[in-house]
C-alpha cells in the first residue's frame, strides 16, 4: 500500500480523498493556488504544498507543478478527483512516466472513452445498448424507410455536416418518414453545402441514468446498480438519487451486469461510470467517465461501501475488497449539490461565509471543505457543499433532506438552497415523475410565475 | 521570601490565569497588600476592541483546538510543511520583504551549478538584472532563477537542495 | 498570607468574573480595604464597542440564515412562539421593565374570576400588595396572582384567555 | 398520528426527537428553563415555551409545568428522552389522566422494572437468565457447599442485611467455601447483628451487554441485538458499540430471542433495553431500562432503522414498521460521548462554545446541540455531543472515529475528546478485549504515570 498520496484537486472532493486516506493511515499531501492558502483541504492534509497562482491553469491544471510536487514530498501516487486532470491522458501517461502511480484507470482506457465516437463503437462491441442508427449517411428515401422500420419510431434525421438543429427533422411514424427525409436532405444542402443524413432513434423524454461500475484491472468487475441524474440545469447535474425511482431489481440486475462485462473484458481498472438516456424500459449509451464521480456517495450510501478506498486499494494492486454478491442495496439515497450561487439566475456567488453550521443526526451526511470565516474564492467552480441522506425508502429520505436542508446554515452567501426546498414541494420530484427536461422546464416556469 | 510564599504566590496566579482563560477574559488586574493596610485592589476586564483580532483569528480554524489526534489547524504547522516553505529565517514574514525574490514554480533549489561548484551567489554580493540566483529542478529540469533586478544579496532564505513551494522566498536582494 | 485567605480571594474575583460574564459587562473594578478603612470601590461598566455589535450578531445563528424550509433562526421567532410569549406591546421589553410582574408559571392568563364578571384590575387602577392580579390556569387549577406590591396599573401585557410561559411578563405596576 | 409532540428534555436528545418529528411531519414543542433560552432544541422546534428557572426540579422535573404546558400548545403527546421523567411511573400516570399520550412503555411496566427485586423475578419468569444465587439466606454449611455446587464456583457469600462489602466473602473453589461461608456469618453477625448470608454467582471480569428491544405493546416485540457499553467511568458509559465484539451471530440470535420472547410475553409497549453482565458466554440480567437509551444510535446504525420513529409509531397505536426477518445487521458502529469535561479529572467544563465544527463524510453521524456561539450552562449533564461511527467492519468504524475526531472542533471548552484519542491508540481497545473493570484501571494507571 502507498504510504503518501497526492491529492491533485480541492474543494470537498480533496476532502473526500484526505478522509479515506486517513481512514486508511495513508499520509496527504494537498496541493493548492496561492488563492486556496486557506482552504479545508489544506488545513486537513498531513503536507500542503503551494504549486502556483489562482488561475486553474497555472495550479490544478499544471502537470509540471503536481509532478514535481510529488517528487519533492515523496508522494508515490496521485488522486485526480473529478474535473481538472482526472480524464487527461496525457497527464496519466506522464505521471506513469515518472514512475508514479495514477489512481485511476490507464491512459488507454481514459483515450478510450474519451472520444466519443470511439466510445460508442466499443461499447456497442461490448452488447452495451447504444442509441440505434443508420452508422453513416443514408443514400436514399428507400433506405430510410427500411431503417426507419427496423429502428422504430419515432426517428430523427440528422445532417451529417450539421449541428444547431439545422438539418434535423423528427418523422413521429411512417407518415412522416418521407417529408422528414427529403426536408431534411435539402435544408442539409442549403445550410452546408452537403446533402447527406443520418437516421438515429429520437428519445422525447429520457431519463439520464448512470451505472456505476468498478475494475479491478485484471478482467474482473462489478456493478454498484444505478444513480438517476436527470434533474439538470444546463447539463449540469443538480439532484442525484440511487436507486432511480424508475429502475426495478430486475431491470438494474440487468443492465448492470452488462455493465459490469463490459468493463471486465476491456480490463478496466478501478471507478467508472456508464451513462445512459433511459426511455421506455430501454437503455441508450451515452459515455463512460472515467473517475469518480461528484454524486458517488449516493452508491456509497445504499451499499455501505467507501468507493475511495476501493480506488486506492485497485491503485495499489489489491484485489478489489467486495465481489458483486457482497453489494446488497439497501433503502434510498439523494444527494443535492449546493452551489454558492444566487438565484433564480444561478449566479456565481463567492466571498465570505460568516456562520457554517452543519445538519446532523441520523442518515445525514456532509460533504463540505466550508467553515466558519472562509473565503470562497471566486476562481473556481461554486459547488461549496453536498448534501447526501439515507433512508430505508424514498419518501423516508426526502422527509430527512427536507429536515436536513432545514438546519445546514451557510450565512454570508446565496446558495442554492431554496432551490432544493422549492423542488421536494414539488409532486413530480415526491413521486419520482422526472425527465431530464424538467428541471429546465420548471425553472423556466417559475421564473415566468415569479 | 520564603519558598512557601513563592509557591503560594504561583498558585495564585494560575488561578488568576485559569479563570481568566475559563470566563474568555482579557485582563485581570490584582493589588494586594497584606500589611497594615491589608488591601486588594483588583481589576478584571473584558477587551471588546480586541475581539476584532478574536473573530479574525476565529477565521481559520483555531490553531488551539483541543483534538488529541492533531486537529486540522495544528497539522496546517507541522513540520512537513514546515521544511516544505524552506527556512523562514527569523523576523517578519520575508515573503512579505520588498527585496523578496519568490520562486516561480514548485522544486528543489540548489545553490550551485553543480555539487561542489562554488555557489551561484552568496550574502553580501552585488548582483546585475538578469544574473543567475541559484537553480530550481522541476521534473528533471533544471531551471535558472535570473535576478529581476540589480542589488546586493542580503539574506539567502533557502538551503542547497530544499525543496520550495510556489511563491516561497528564496532570496532577499536591495 | 493564609491559604484560606488565598483561597476567599480567587472565590471572590472568580465570583466577579462570572458576574461579569453574566451581565455582559466589560469591566469591574473593585477596591476593597480590610483594615482601619474597611472600604470597597466597586466600578462596573459595558463598553459598547461597534465590534460588540458584530461579535454579538455571529453568537446566535443568523436570523437571516437563507435556508427556505425555515431555518432555526427563524423557527425561533415564528407566530407559534410569539403566540405563548403574549403580547409585548410597542417599544422594548417590558420583561426588562423595572415595573414588570412576570408569570410564576405556564399556563392560561384570565383577567377577570369567571367569564362575563369583570376584569380583577383595569389599567389606571391602584392595587395594593397582594391583591388578586389574574388567576393563571394550569393543569386545570386556579392560581391566583398576588401584586407583589401596591402601585398603579400602567399596562396589562396579555389578553384573557392567552397562554403564558414561566416569565413572561403580565402588568406594568408602578 | 399526532399533530402535535411535546419533548420533555433538552440537549441532543431534545433535537433528536424534533428531527423525528420533523421527518414524520409532526409539529414539535420545546420547553425550556430560564438558563436554556438560546438552546439548540428551543431553536429547532416549531414552537418553544419557558417553563422554569435553571433548576431542572423546578423545570424539566416539574410536572404541573409540562402537562400545563402540553395545555396551553395544544401537544397530544409527550416525548420524554432519556433521563429526567423518562423513568417516572407517576408522570406517566398523570400524562395519561390528563389524556395526553406517553411515548414509552405503560406506567405499570415502568414500575415492574423500576423496583430491582421485582424486576429480577419477572425477569426471571420470563427465562431471562439472571445471576444465580440462594434466592434468600442459607441456613447452613451443608446447604452452602451444595448450593455453591450447583451454582459453579467462584461464588461470593453476602449478609442478607449487608452492604459495602462487609460480610463479603469471595469462595474461588470447594475448598474455600467452608472458611467463605463462616467468616461471613461471623462479620455479618458482628457487622449488622444478623448472621444470615446468602450465595451468588461470582462474576470477575464481565463485560457490559445490553439488549435493545422494541415491543409493539399488543405481544409482539423484535430484538436489534446488543451493544457493548462495558467501557465505563464510575458507572457511566464512555463509549459503546455495536455488535459486541465479543458476541458472534449464534449467541446474539439466542439471547436476542429470550429478550424479545420476555418483553412480548408481558405486552411490552415501545422501546426499551435489557442490560446484561456477560461472562464466559453467559447472560446475567442486572436491569431493564425502560426508555431510548444514550446510545442508541449504534443500533440505529448498524439495522438502518430510526428508533424515535418506531417509539412515535407505537405511541400512536400503529404496528412495528419492521419484524425480526427485516432486521440484518450490517457493519459496525461506534459511539463516543463527547462531555465538557477538563481531563484527568472530568471536572465540568462549562463555558462559551466559541468555535463548532462538525466532522462529516463517510459513516460520520454527529449528534449534538452545540453551535458556535451557544454558552453552556453550568446546571445540567456535560453531555455535549455524540459522535457515531459506522463502518463495515470494526477497524473499518475504529479508523473512521479517529478519522472523525480529528476534524471536530469544539473551541472554548474542554472535552473528553482527547480521552478518545488515548483510548483508541490501546491494544485493548483496538482487539476488543475489555471488561467493565478495562477503563478504571487503564485510568487509574495513566493517572499514575502522567
Amino acid at each position: 500500500m502507498f504510504q503518501k498520496i497526492l491529492i491533485a484537486n480541492r474543494g470537498e472532493i480533496a476532502l473526500r480523498v484526505i478522509r479515506a486516506c486517513r481512514e486508511m493511515g495513508i499520509a496527504s499531501v494537498a496541493v493548492h493556488s496561492t488563492a486556496d492558502a486557506d482552504a479545508m483541504h489544506v488545513r486537513m492534509a498531513d503536507e500542503a504544498l503551494c504549486i502556483g497562482p489562482a488561475p486553474a491553469t497555472d495550479s490544478y491544471l499544471s502537470v509540471p507543478a503536481i509532478i514535481s510536487a510529488c517528487e519533492i514530498t515523496g508522494a508515490e501516487a496521485i488522486h485526480p478527483g473529478y474535473g481538472f486532470l482526472s480524464e487527461n491522458a496525457n497527464f496519466v501517461q506522464i505521471v506513469e512516466d515518472h514512475g508514479l502511480t495514477f489512481i485511476g484507470p490507464s491512459a488507454a482506457h481514459i483515450r478510450l472513452m474519451g472520444d466519443k465516437i470511439t466510445a460508442k463503437e466499443t461499447m456497442k462491441a461490448l452488447d452495451v445498448p447504444c442509441v440505434p442508427g443508420s452508422d453513416g449517411g443514408v443514400p436514399d428515401l428507400a433506405t430510410a424507410r427500411k431503417l426507419a422500420a427496423e429502428i422504430g419510431y419515432p426517428v430523427i434525421v440528422k445532417a451529417t455536416a450539421g449541428g444547431g438543429g439545422r438539418g434535423m427533422k423528427l418523422a413521429r411514424s411512417e407518415a412522416e418518414i418521407d417529408a422528414a427525409f427529403q426536408t431534411a436532405r435539402s435544408e442539409a444542402k442549403a445550410a452546408f453545402g452537403n446533402p447527406e443524413v443520418y437516421l438515429e432513434k429520437y428519445l422525447g423524454n429520457p431519463r439520464h441514468i448512470e451505472i456505476q461500475v468498478f475494475g479491478d484491472g485484471k478482467g474482473g468487475a462489478v456493478h454498484l446498480g444505478e444513480r438517476d441524474c436527470s434533474l439538470q440545469r444546463r447539463h449540469q447535474k443538480v439532484l442525484e438519487e440511487a436507486p432511480g425511482p424508475s429502475i426495478d431489481a430486475e431491470t438494474r440486475d440487468r443492465i448492470g451486469r452488462v455493465c459490469a462485462e463490459a468493463v471486465g473484458r476491456i480490463g478496466y481498472s478501478g471507478a467508472g461510470t456508464i451513462e445512459f438516456l433511459y426511455e421506455d424500459g430501454e437503455f441508450y449509451f451515452i459515455e463512460m467517465n472515467t473517475r469518480l464521480q461528484v454524486e458517488h456517495p449516493v452508491t456509497e450510501a445504499i451499499f455501505g461501501v467507501d468507493l475511495v478506498r476501493e480506488q486506492i486499494r485497485i491503485a495499489a494492486g489489491l484485489p478489489m475488497s467486495f465481489g458483486q454478491d457482497d453489494l446488497h442495496l439497501n433503502g434510498h439515497a439523494i444527494e443535492v449539490r449546493i452551489n454558492a450561487e444566487r438565484l433564480p439566475a444561478f449566479a456565481p456567488c463567492p466571498g465570505l461565509v460568516k456562520t457554517f453550521h452543519a445538519p446532523g443526526g441520523l442518515g445525514v451526511r456532509m460533504d463540505s471543505a466550508l467553515y466558519g470565516g472562509y473565503r470562497i474564492p471566486p476562481y473556481y467552480d461554486s459547488l461549496i457543499a453536498k448534501l447526501i441522506v439515507h433512508g430505508r425508502d424514498r419518501p423516508e429520505a426526502i422527509a430527512r433532506l427536507r429536515r436536513a436542508l432545514g438546519e445546514l446554515i451557510v450565512d454570508g452567501v446565496d446558495t442554492t438552497v431554496p432551490l432544493f426546498g422549492a423542488l421536494l414541494a414539488e409532486p413530480d420530484i415526491q413521486t419520482g415523475d422526472y425527465s431530464i427536461h424538467w428541471l429546465e422546464r420548471w425553472l423556466a416556469r417559475e421564473l415566468q410565475q415569479g | 521570601m520564603s519558598k512557601d510564599r513563592n509557591q503560594a504566590d504561583v498558585a495564585f496566579i494560575e488561578a488568576l490565569a485559569e479563570l481568566l482563560n475559563r470566563n474568555d477574559l482579557t485582563e485581570i488586574n490584582v493589588k494586594r497588600e497584606y500589611g497594615e493596610n491589608d488591601s486588594l485592589n483588583v481589576r478584571v476586564s473584558k477587551h471588546l476592541a480586541p475581539v476584532m483580532a478574536q473573530a479574525a483569528a476565529a477565521v481559520p480554524l483555531p490553531a488551539a483546538a483541543p483534538a488529541p489526534p492533531p486537529a486540522a489547524a495544528d497539522r496546517a504547522t507541522d513540520t512537513g510543511k514546515a521544511e516544505v516553505r524552506g527556512e523562514g529565517g527569523s523576523g517578519g514574514d520575508p515573503a512579505q520583504h520588498p527585496g523578496a525574490i519568490t520562486s516561480p514554480m514548485v522544486g528543489t533549489a540548489y545553490l550551485a551549478p553543480e555539487p561542489g561548484a562554488a555557489n551561484f551567489v552568496s550574502v553580501g554580493a552585488s548582483v546585475s538584472e538578469g544574473q543567475t540566483l541559484m537553480i530550481i529542478e522541476a521534473m528533471k529540469t533544471m531551471n535558472q532563477i535570473p535576478s529581476p533586478r540589480s542589488g546586493v544579496v542580503k539574506r539567502i532564505l533557502v538551503t542547497d537542495g530544499s525543496p520550495v513551494e510556489y511563491g516561497a522566498p528564496l532570496m532577499i536582494i536591495e
